[in-house]
Order: C-alpha cells, then structure tokens, then sequence
C-alpha cells in the first residue's frame, strides 16, 4: 500500500515529545503514513506555516491557538498532546520568599504568551495588579542572564527553562510553589480545509500519536533518551523533569478552560486583532477525531 | 526640455510606492495569499491608524528612535576614529583586524543572553547591541576608505611635514569620506537589523518590540504598520545624510 | 654666512625597476648625480625617460632597487619637510579652499592662524590668485591649480625644492612671473633646487646645471654648467653662448627623442598608414 | 630596518585573539560573571570538539554556507545590475529609490512569516531572506559608487560615443568597483545576520539554526562555538575578497 | 569633394558663470569665435582666461548661461562623438590597458576587435608607445599619458577635434612628432581642429586663425590670420612674417597677463615682502 504523505511543522522541544516519538518509533509509518517533520523554534512559527499552506499539521501552544481563531482563521483543534505547569523562580537576594513578597518586584515573562496569563494569575492570587510590579519582556532562554545581572528579580517561565536556569544560578534562586495556577498546552492543530479532505489520514495521524504516547509510558527511560537527542539537550538535564511533562492526547475541560482563559486575557489585555470577540471554541475543536479512536479521550462537558 | 525630464523625474518618484501598494491590494484581493497573514493596505492603514491614535505609536517611536540614535552615533564616532587608525597604520590593523573580523560577522542576537549577562536589562544593553552592528559595519568602510585616499595626496602632506594628527583628520578622514559616508548610509539599515535584538533584551516599547508582539497577537496589519514606520524613519534618515553628504563632499575625485 | 650648508643630494649609480605582473620596467639605470647646498640643477630629456622617477626617489616616495641616495649625507627611505615638492599632476586638497591648501605646510610648523592667513594671502597675491583664496580646486583653471600647488611648497621654505614641471600649464607671461617669483625665493633662501622641464630654454635661464637623459631606461647622457652670469635678463637669450648651449641640448635631446619614439618619425608616421578609421574614415581620405 | 617592521607586523597580528581569549578566560575565571551563561575559552574548545566531532558541524556547514552563498550570489549580481541602473539614471533612481529605501531598513526577522507563506518552507524562502539583506547593502554601494565616478572619465567616454551598454559595463562599473567591494564586504555580515532569520523559517540544520537550538538548552558553550565558526566563515571570505579586490582595483584613484 | 561640409562651430555672444554657493564667477563673457568645416583655429590666453571652459561649452560639458553655441547648425547639449576630445587633465580609464583605452572608441563604433587591435597598434607605434601597450595608465609618464589621450581622440577620426594643452607635458622633440601626425591627420581628412595652447609660437605654426582671449573674464581680444603656406617647415619660424605675427601675439598677451596677474609683477615679486617663513625663513634670509 502506498504511504500518505503529510508534513508536520513541528516546535523542537520536549513538548512535542508525543510527535517526536511516533516519528522516531516508526508509529507513523506503522500507520501508513509518511511524516515529513518540519523543525521551528516556537509553536507560533509552526502554526503560521500550517496556515500559509507550507506545512499540513502543526504542534502548537494555546497562545497561537487563541491569536489565530480570533483573527477568524479556520484551524481545526483536534487535540492536546502535552500540559506542563508553568513555574515561577525567584532570586535569593530579592528577598522573595512566597507570592506574597512579590509587590514592588521586577518580574521576567514573555509578552503574549501562556506566561503572561499565568503571571496575571499569579498576581490576582497576590491580590496585586499589573500596576504593583514592574513586568519585564524576556524570552525564556534570556530569563537566567536576566536574573544573574540582577535585572529582574524572578522569572515566570516554562520547562526547560525552569530547569536550565536552576542549574545556571544554582543557589542564587528558589523554586516558588505555583503548582496548578496555570498550565501551559501543547496540542494538534490543522486547517479545517485539511481535515476535512484529509479524515482518513488524520485518523491515522491521532492513532500514530496515542501509540507513541503509550510506548513513552511503557518505555520511559528510552523515551526520554531519544526525545534528549532529538532536540539536542543532555539526557542528563531532561531526565530529572521529564515528569513534569504531561504527555496525554485528549480532549478534557481543562484543554477548554486553558483556551478561554487564554482568550480572556487577549481580550482584557488588548493583545487582540482588532474588533476581535471570544470565539465560540466549540468551532475551533473538532472532537469527532480522536472520539473515533479513543472515544473514551474525549471528556469536554461545555464550551 | 530640461523640465519636461524633470516633470517626468517627478513623477517616477512619486510612481513607484503607490504602484506597489496596488500591487499589494490587487494581489491580497484576489486570494492569492492569506489576508490575514498578509493583509491588504486597507486594513494597514486602519491599523496604523489606530496604532497611532493609541498613542502607542509616539512611545515605541521615542523609545526606539532614542535607542538607534544613541547606538548609532556610539558605534559610529567609535568607528571613524579606529577605522582611520587601523587604516592609516599597519601595526593597528594587524592587530585589530583579526578581532574584528571575527566579531563582525556575529548577529546581534545571538549574543542576546550575553549581553544581558553583561549590560543587565538597562537601556545600555540595547545601546551596545545597536553598537555592535553600526561600529563594524562604519569600521570597515572607513578602514578601506583611508586605505584609497589618493597616494599623490598623500605624499603631499607628507612633504608638508603632516603630524600623525593632522594626516588623519586633514587627510585621511576628508579623503575617505566618500566611502564612510556610504558606511554610514549603509549602518543606518544595519541599525534597525540589529534593534530588533536589542528590544528582545526585556524591552516594553519600541517599534521592534511591537513588531514581536503584534506578531504573536497575529495582528499582522499593526505589524506592517510598524514596518512601514521604520521604512518612513530610515528614508528620512538616509536623504538627510544624502543632503548632507552632497554639501560636505562637494569635489569629484 | 650667505650660504646654507645644507640642502646637499647626492645620487650615485642608481638604478629603479618597476615590477607590474611578470614584466620588469627599468626606469633609470647606473644614474649619478648631484646637487650642491643652494645650487639650481635642472633635469631635462624625453617624454618617459625616468625624470620623474629620479625626482621621487630624492624625495622618498620610490625606492631605489639599488644604488646611493643620500640628501645631507643620509639615506633617502621618506618622504620629509625639508624638501618640498611640486608635482607633476595636480596634487591639490580638494576638501581645502585656495588658502588652506597653501596654509597646510605652515599649520604642520605650528604657525598661529593668523599669521599663516597672511603669509598665504601674500603668496597668494604674488602669484595673482588672491581673488581665488576662498575657490576651491575644482573651481580652477589647469593653470591656477598648478600655481596653487607651487606656492603651497614655496610657503613652507624648505631647504631643497623637487620641482616637477611645474610650469608646464602656465602661459609665456605668467610662467615669467612664477619663474621670478622661484628665483627670488633662491636666491634669498640659498636653497637648493632639482627642476624638471621639457623647456630648455626655461632650463637654461634659470639654472646653474643640466642635466640631459637618455631615453628609456634614463641615464646621464650629458652635464652642462651654465656659466651666463646672474642676475639673468630676457636680454641674455639673444646672447651666443646662450644660443650655443641651447643648440648643444637641442641636439643632445632630438638624439634621444628619436631614440625613444622610435622609427616612424622619419615618416612623418602617416605614410603607408592605409587604416579606414571611424565612420568618417573612408569619406574624409583624398 | 623594514623586516624588524614586518615583524612587530606579525607579533600584532598573531597576538590580538590570543589576547582576547585569555582576557576572556581570566574575566571568567575569576568569577566575574556566571560561567554557565558566559564560560570560559576552555568549556568553549570543549563544546567545539563536541560539535565537530559529532559530526554535526559540518552538516550545520554545508546548509549554513549553501544558504549563504546561493543567497550572497543572487542578492550581489542582482543588485549590481540594478544598481548601475539606478546610479546612471536619474528615472530609474527616482522610480527605484523610494520603494528600496522604504524596504531597505525591515529586518529580514520581522517577515519571516510573510516568506512562508510566499515561498513555503523550502530552501528558496532562505536563499530569500539572506539576498534580501545582501540586495539591498550592495545596492547602495552600486548606486552611490556610480554616481562618484570620475566626471571626467564619463565625458571622455561620453565623447567616445559610449553605448549605454558600454558605459554601464565598462565605465559606471569598474569606476564604482571600489565601492562595490566595500558594499560585498559590508554584505559578508549582513547576511550572516540574515540567516539567522532564514534558519527559523523552518530549517533543521545550520549554524544560526543550532544558535537557537543550543541557546535554547542553555549549551552556551556549544552557542559560542557556534559564533566561532561564523566568525572563520566571515574571515575568510573577507580575506579572499580583500585579495581579489587589490587584484582588480590596481589603479589609485 | 576636397572639403568636407561638416564641422563648423559658431558661438555668438557667449557668456558662461559658474555659481558656488552664494558667490557667482563669470568666466567668459560675450565671446563670439567661429571655426569653419576644415579649418584649424587656436586659442591662447593668459591663465584662467576661460579657454578651457570655451572648450568645454563646445564639448557640450558645460552649459552656457547665453548666447548661441552651434555645431553645423545645431545647438550643442551633449558630447557627441563626431567632436573627439583632448583633455588637460589626464582622462585615461585607469582599469584599461594603453591599448584598450585607445580601442574604447572603436569599440563604440562597432569595429571588430581585430581591427581594433591593429589600428591601435599602429597608432600607438605613432606615437612611439607600442611598447607600452599593456601598460596600465597609472605605470606611464606624464608625457606618455598625454600622449596615449591624444590617440585615443584621433583613432576615431572625429569630425571636430577639440584639444586642451594637449602637447602641454612634452619635451621639444617629442611635441614635434605628435604635431605632424596632428598635422597629417587634419590635412588628410579636413576635420576642423580647436587647439588651446600657451605656446604661441605653436599656435603660429598649426593654425588658419589664432583667438586672443583677454584675462578673466575672457573675452576674444584680437583675431588674427596666419598667412604662412602649408606645409609649413620647420625654417619658416625665423621668417620676417612668422616673427612679426609672434610678437603680436607676445605683445597681446603680455598685456592680459599683466592684468590678470595683478599689480605685484610689476615688483618681482618679493621685494616688501618681510614675512618669517618656515623653520629656515630667518636663517635662511641675508
Ligand atoms: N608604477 C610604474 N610601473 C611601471 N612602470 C612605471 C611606473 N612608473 C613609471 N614607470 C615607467 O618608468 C619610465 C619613466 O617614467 P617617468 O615618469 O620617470 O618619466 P618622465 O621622464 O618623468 O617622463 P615625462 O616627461 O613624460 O613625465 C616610463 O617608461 C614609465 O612607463
Ligand atoms: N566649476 C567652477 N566653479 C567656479 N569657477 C570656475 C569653475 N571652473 C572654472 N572656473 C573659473 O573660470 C575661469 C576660467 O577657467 P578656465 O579653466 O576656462 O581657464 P583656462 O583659460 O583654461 O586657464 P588655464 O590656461 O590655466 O587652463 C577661472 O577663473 C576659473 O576659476
Ligand atoms: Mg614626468
Ligand atoms: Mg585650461
């Protein structure tokens, strides 16, 4: 039988580790398909080539999710891969012990994206507002250099990053308890032209990817050795937060009340296209995919 | 005669954008490409015009324009100075060439993480990185320049008993000036390249910042907007050093 | 004492080769010569014959390939204040006005400004440009540049002047003044001057020696003394010992001119030339 | 007397980089700054060998320089051509000059996007991102080159009966090689600068690409062994030109 | 037909002004000058009289700010090449060999390269240069430049040939050369010749009319007919009329010189002159 082909934009990252391993592990090709993978740096990337036709499937975070389905663009959400909470490091000599030292500080995140909600969230948890702290743009791989230079005082940031930057500043910095205040996703995104011309072959696509993440459970140690590899990371640096990875493909609520949130605070915060209202998600996910493999992986209640 | 080839010098100047903006709308319109990723003038010039009525325009203008200007006359002042010592002396060229050559070729961001380490998140970290990209880029035209200033001229001064001092500002540097003045319009671009890594290093305003994060909010049209606002400074930029260079290099070699 | 000790060159048995690619140009060969503290030497012979290449050896722009340089007993290897040169082609700042080319070689001696402003305002009016002060090079005529350029290396007063014909542009009556002007600052100054010039009457009037080259690769062919006394006056060209030297060089020179332009000057180098050049070739022909 | 010279020519020239890796060692060594984020030469040669040993360097090479050169290549011929034309006609500069000063200063980053979509994700959209910046740094230099070509070398041509072919090709264009030397030279960087941008359009392979990928994992020694190899590129290809260009430019204006 | 029919100059009333910043020079003023189909005509005049520029408004360089300035009936815009060009400045493409800067203007006219090289060759052997063919400008003399950009202008057998102090940097024996294949040149091909110079006595020799253009701003002070017979010799320089024409001109042109030069003539140059000059200014003055 002749293999479907199908191109794969893909964030080179442990996040992606689902895909990384049904590629790797031949489960695509197990069903029938021929992945042509396609490396970005950021799922923001990986999702504008999907849209502008360069690619057919993108790895993606809820950030580009939102931006693209309030410009009104016709993605199809087929499914979340991957959650990781994000995580929040302080600097010893800030003198921040908790949340609640937080005022006045000068806090590290990336503008746009999962942790800049997560950073509003943390705020409203310190029942503090934008106005109480002074919040400072960085991209994740600069946040370390940011601390160390003592030009912010904690950092708001996703793995590896979290992880990079202890081992950089070792005890310069402490870990603050953020556990549950905000997730970031990774997730399966197309275009609704695509999945509808192409159901078959997505079908097989999800099943690839429940492979995989099965294989990862069973086979944890080999897992994390070829998605070290791929990505180009010690094994040694990935193996220890290799847990905090939450590979699982479903559609739950919470995949439904990231998005939202998400939306939210585009909407609050004006980082929207203009005129832009809260999209209806229920016309952005198409569950009926992965209900037809795995039915019992699809858990969202409402929209 | 004369002013009918001036009338039509006029208008291919004032031709060429507009034919491109038509382009651009018939091209978008006929859903040869994606609006949204691409959106027609139309929706730029909304864009731009709520970008501007914000007020976020004016800021990220003052931020970014004081960033460019203050790396800019930074790297540049620098450059002319070691560029007429490394070009009018082989024992400074030897020896700095080699560094420079390396370091040159190294794009601003990449050395993002360094530079924080460095400089820290201030506005110095931004003004070196600004620096970077102008000081070699100006260096390299002034060092070649000396090196092709007329030998005859040269030899003149020397025959004049020149010091060191006024070989390099009364010969050297007016003789090259036609080549740094091209280092210097060509630095102005290299300037924006480079503002792009600078507003990375924890910036909260700028042309560049908004560009990043107009683009992870797929708001392509106030990105375009950003864009055409850095076409508009660097053109105006650029005649200006036109002008002035057309006043100050008045002979023909 | 009326008469400066220095300004003393001499050159012996030098040779300058020009390498370009693979070929080798030898431009003079086995040339030796000399030029007393205050004596006017002129160098006359045909079109590239290497005079020039002599006058930038002495003043330390071309390295000889062998053979003894020396100016006040010391190896030539740079360019110096000491002996001023008049180029051969233009030479001027073009970033400089009039004035301030003139006033660079006093602004390297640390003259006040002021002061250097009237003694280049003064040259300046000598040589008839004072109106010109503010111009600037490309604003002048072949022949003001050229002046522009003489006086620049006369304001500095240097002990030895490297003169290449430096009159060339100029018309009969402005080169008199300009050659007045040389004189006297000679004469007063004691200095000494190497003069190239294709003029050989020129040569005659105003130096104390000639020198006559050979064609390419230049050599000394000849050395005349001139022994017409001093002041020198238009009068003196009519005289017969001025018309004897200048038949002597004339004949010294046609002999080496013909050597280096060849065979076809006997023929007035148009006979037997059957060529149809350019559009107009064909129809312009008898 | 001019071998001693040569010599204190050779100690400068071989003792600048050394220098600067030690300064760097001992900066960090003394624990000036963190040496995870900024390590020092020795963890640097280490990761160096790591990544030419892994055989990885060179792969990273191969699509680095193609990208580079094919893109160098296309961006220089065509802007000289252009280039010529605008510098020669005043039609042609005031029809190309305001969209090209409009285009010149936008950061190849900025429009990373619109490239995938026009060109997809093949290499053709990172040949496009490197002449982009090449395009337009050679062009000033023809531009502004031509118009400082010697006035009176035109009018001889001029009077010559030059063709437009002829006085493009044969005069225009030698009469600007300086400045289109200095222009190539200037582009060597800037398209080292571009390619960062032309690697996150979806590569999986190049210098600048493994820049991110190592910068990610927080592999700064790796990221600047990296640089290191920008730099010999850039030195290298700088050298050959400055052979090539004494070569060519033989005269002295 | 003997003559041809094209090649005639007509300025009327000419005025020409250079403006520099806020300052305006006139350098002519209502020259009114004519050269016939055929004809040779000189122009000579003290320095920066405005010969050149003369020149360079028929060249159709520069612009004149009035008057008429017609070649064969047209007014001139723009350099053409049925006007070839001798320039006072050196002009030769420095990228090119001796020989392809001559064969550049046949190569404009479409000839094939073969027959290029041979009549730049030829030409060039003329001119004594062959040897030299390969040479880059920039490892030439002076004289030999000047040389080289005289054949260029010739090889392509203008209709009009406008030369500016082209024998300016030649020694004696050499001009003569290069004025016979001048000569032999005109006369074959009856191109009309517009020849400045500062030699008056080659004026006499090359031309139908000599032009006296008086100090700036010039204007044409006197016009004179040269009666001599063609082909002129060498022996008709110590002829009464050949002598009495000369001093005409001399007398013509000492006056202008006089008044371009300004009053100091008049004292040498020196004499008043009290200013310390230089490091050897003091010692070096009596
Ligand atoms: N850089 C060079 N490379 C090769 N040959 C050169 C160079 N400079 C000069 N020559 C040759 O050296 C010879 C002498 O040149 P030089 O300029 O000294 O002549 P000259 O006597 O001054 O002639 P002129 O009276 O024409 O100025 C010439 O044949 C010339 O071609
Ligand atoms: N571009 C210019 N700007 C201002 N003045 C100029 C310019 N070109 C020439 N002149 C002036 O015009 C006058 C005539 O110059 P021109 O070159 O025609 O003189 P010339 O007769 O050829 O002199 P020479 O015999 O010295 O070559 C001079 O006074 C000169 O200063
Ligand atoms: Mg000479
Ligand atoms: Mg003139």
């Amino acid at each position: 039988e002749e293999m479907q082909k199908v191109k794969l934009a893909q964030n080179l990252s442990p996040i992606s580790g689902v895909t990384i391993i049904a590629k790797n592990k031949n489960f695509f090709e197990k069903a029938g398909l021929d992945v042509q993978v396609v490396n970005f740096t950021s799922g923001k990337q990986a999702l504008e080539a999907t849209l502008g036709g360069g690619t057919d499937i993108a790895t993606t975070a809820e950030a580009p999710v939102t931006a693209a389905a309030m410009a009104k663009q016709p993605i199809a959400f087929i499914a979340r891969m991957e959650y990781s909470d994000l995580k929040t490091l302080a600097s010893v000599s800030s003198g921040i012990r908790t949340l609640s030292d937080i005022k006045g500080k000068r806090i590290g995140m990336t503008v746009g994206t999962g942790g800049e909600v997560y950073t509003m969230a943390l705020l409203e948890r310190a029942g503090l507002t934008k106005k109480d702290v002074s919040i400072v743009s960085l991209r994740p791989q600069d946040m370390a250099a940011g601390i160390s230079a003592n030009g912010i005082d904690m950092m708001n940031t996703w793995e590896p990053y979290i992880s990079t930057a202890k081992k950089a500043l070792g005890t310069q910095v402490r870990q603050l308890e953020t556990k549950g205040v905000y997730a970031e996703t990774f997730n399966i995104v197309t275009t609704q032209t695509y999945l509808k011309s192409n159901r078959e072959l997505m079908t097989k696509f999800v099943k690839a990817m429940i492979d995989a993440e099965k294989w990862m459970k069973d086979n944890p140690e080999e897992a994390i050795t070829i998605v070290a590899k791929t990505v180009g990371m010690n094994r040694d640096d990935l193996a220890p937060i290799w847990s905090e990875y939450n590979f699982k493909v479903v559609l739950d609520d919470m995949t439904v009340s990231v998005l939202k949130a998400h939306a939210a605070w585009r909407l609050e915060s004006g980082n929207a296209p203009t005129g832009a209202v809260m999209p209806d998600f229920s016309k952005v996910i198409f569950p009926d995919l992965l209900k037809g493999v795995a039915a019992d992986r699809v858990t969202i209640k409402s929209y | 005669m004369k002013s009918r080839a001036r009338m039509w010098e006029m208008i291919a100047r004032w031709s060429s954008l507009p034919l491109l903006v038509l382009i651009w709308e018939i091209v978008v319109r006929n859903g040869m490409v994606n609006p949204i990723l691409f959106p027609p003038p139309t929706v730029v010039a909304a864009a731009f015009l709520d970008y501007a009525s914000s007020g976020m325009l004016m800021t990220d203008l003052g931020w970014s324009v004081s960033r460019v200007v203050i790396g800019y006359l930074a790297g540049a002042i620098l450059a002319i100075l070691i560029g007429l010592l490394t070009g009018g002396n082989r024992f400074a060229a030897a020896f700095f060439s080699p560094v420079f050559q390396m370091l040159r070729p190294i794009p601003p961001i990449a050395f993002v993480p360094i530079v924080i380490v460095w400089f820290g998140l201030s506005e110095l970290g931004k003004w070196f990185l600004v620096f970077w990209g102008v000081f070699f880029t100006v260096w390299l035209s002034v060092h070649l320049g000396v090196q092709r200033v007329n030998d005859t001229l040269i030899r003149a001064a020397r025959c004049l008993g020149a010091s060191k001092r006024m070989m390099l500002f009364e010969v050297m540097l007016p003789g090259a000036l036609p080549y740094i003045f091209m280092g210097l319009r060509t630095a102005i671009s290299v300037s924006f390249y480079t503002l792009v890594a600078a507003e990375l290093a924890g910036a909260f305003a700028g042309i560049a910042y908004r560009l990043e994060v107009t683009q992870q909010n797929m708001q392509i049209g106030h990105m375009i907007a950003g864009l055409i606002v850095l076409g508009l400074i660097s053109t105006v930029a650029d005649k200006l050093f036109g002008m002035f260079s057309n006043k100050v290099i008045h002979w023909n070699t | 004492m009326p008469f400066a000790a220095k300004g003393h060159i001499v050159i012996d048995n030098m040779r300058v080769e020009f390498e370009s690619g693979n070929t080798k140009t030898i431009a003079v060969d086995g040339v030796s010569l000399d030029v007393q503290p205050g004596e006017f030497v002129s160098i006359i012979g045909p079109s590239g014959c290497g005079k020039s290449t002599v006058l930038n050896v002495i003043a330390g722009f071309t390295q000889a390939s062998s053979g003894k340089v020396e100016v006040d007993g010391k190896q030539v290897h740079e360019p110096g204040i000491e002996r001023g040169v008049v180029f051969q082609q233009y030479s001027l700042f073009p970033w400089m006005s009039v004035r301030k080319n003139v006033e660079f070689g006093l602004k390297t001696q640390g003259m006040p400004a002021s002061k250097r402003t009237t003694v280049a305002r003064t040259f300046l009016g000598l040589a008839g440009l004072l109106a010109f002060e503010n111009h600037f090079p490309d604003q002048l005529s072949g022949g003001m540049k050229q002046r522009v350029g003489i006086v620049r290396a006369l304001v500095t007063s240097p002990q030895i002047l490297l003169m290449d014909e430096p009159f060339g542009a100029l018309d009969a009556q402005t080169r008199v003044v300009m050659q007045e002007i040389l004189t006297n600052m000679w004469q007063r100054q004691r200095i000494s001057v190497l003069f190239i010039t294709h003029d050989i009457e020129e040569a005659i009037f105003l130096s104390d020696r000639v020198y006559v080259m050979t064609a390419r690769p230049g050599r000394i062919k000849a050395e005349l003394k001139i022994p017409l006394p001093r002041p020198r006056t238009a009068a003196m060209s009519a005289s017969p010992e001025f018309l004897e030297i200048r038949q002597q060089l004339q004949n010294l020179i046609r002999e080496e001119s013909i050597k280096a332009m060849g065979t076809e000057i006997a023929t007035g180098g148009m006979e037997g030339l059957s060529i149809q050049i350019g559009p107009n070739g064909p129809q312009g022909k008898m």
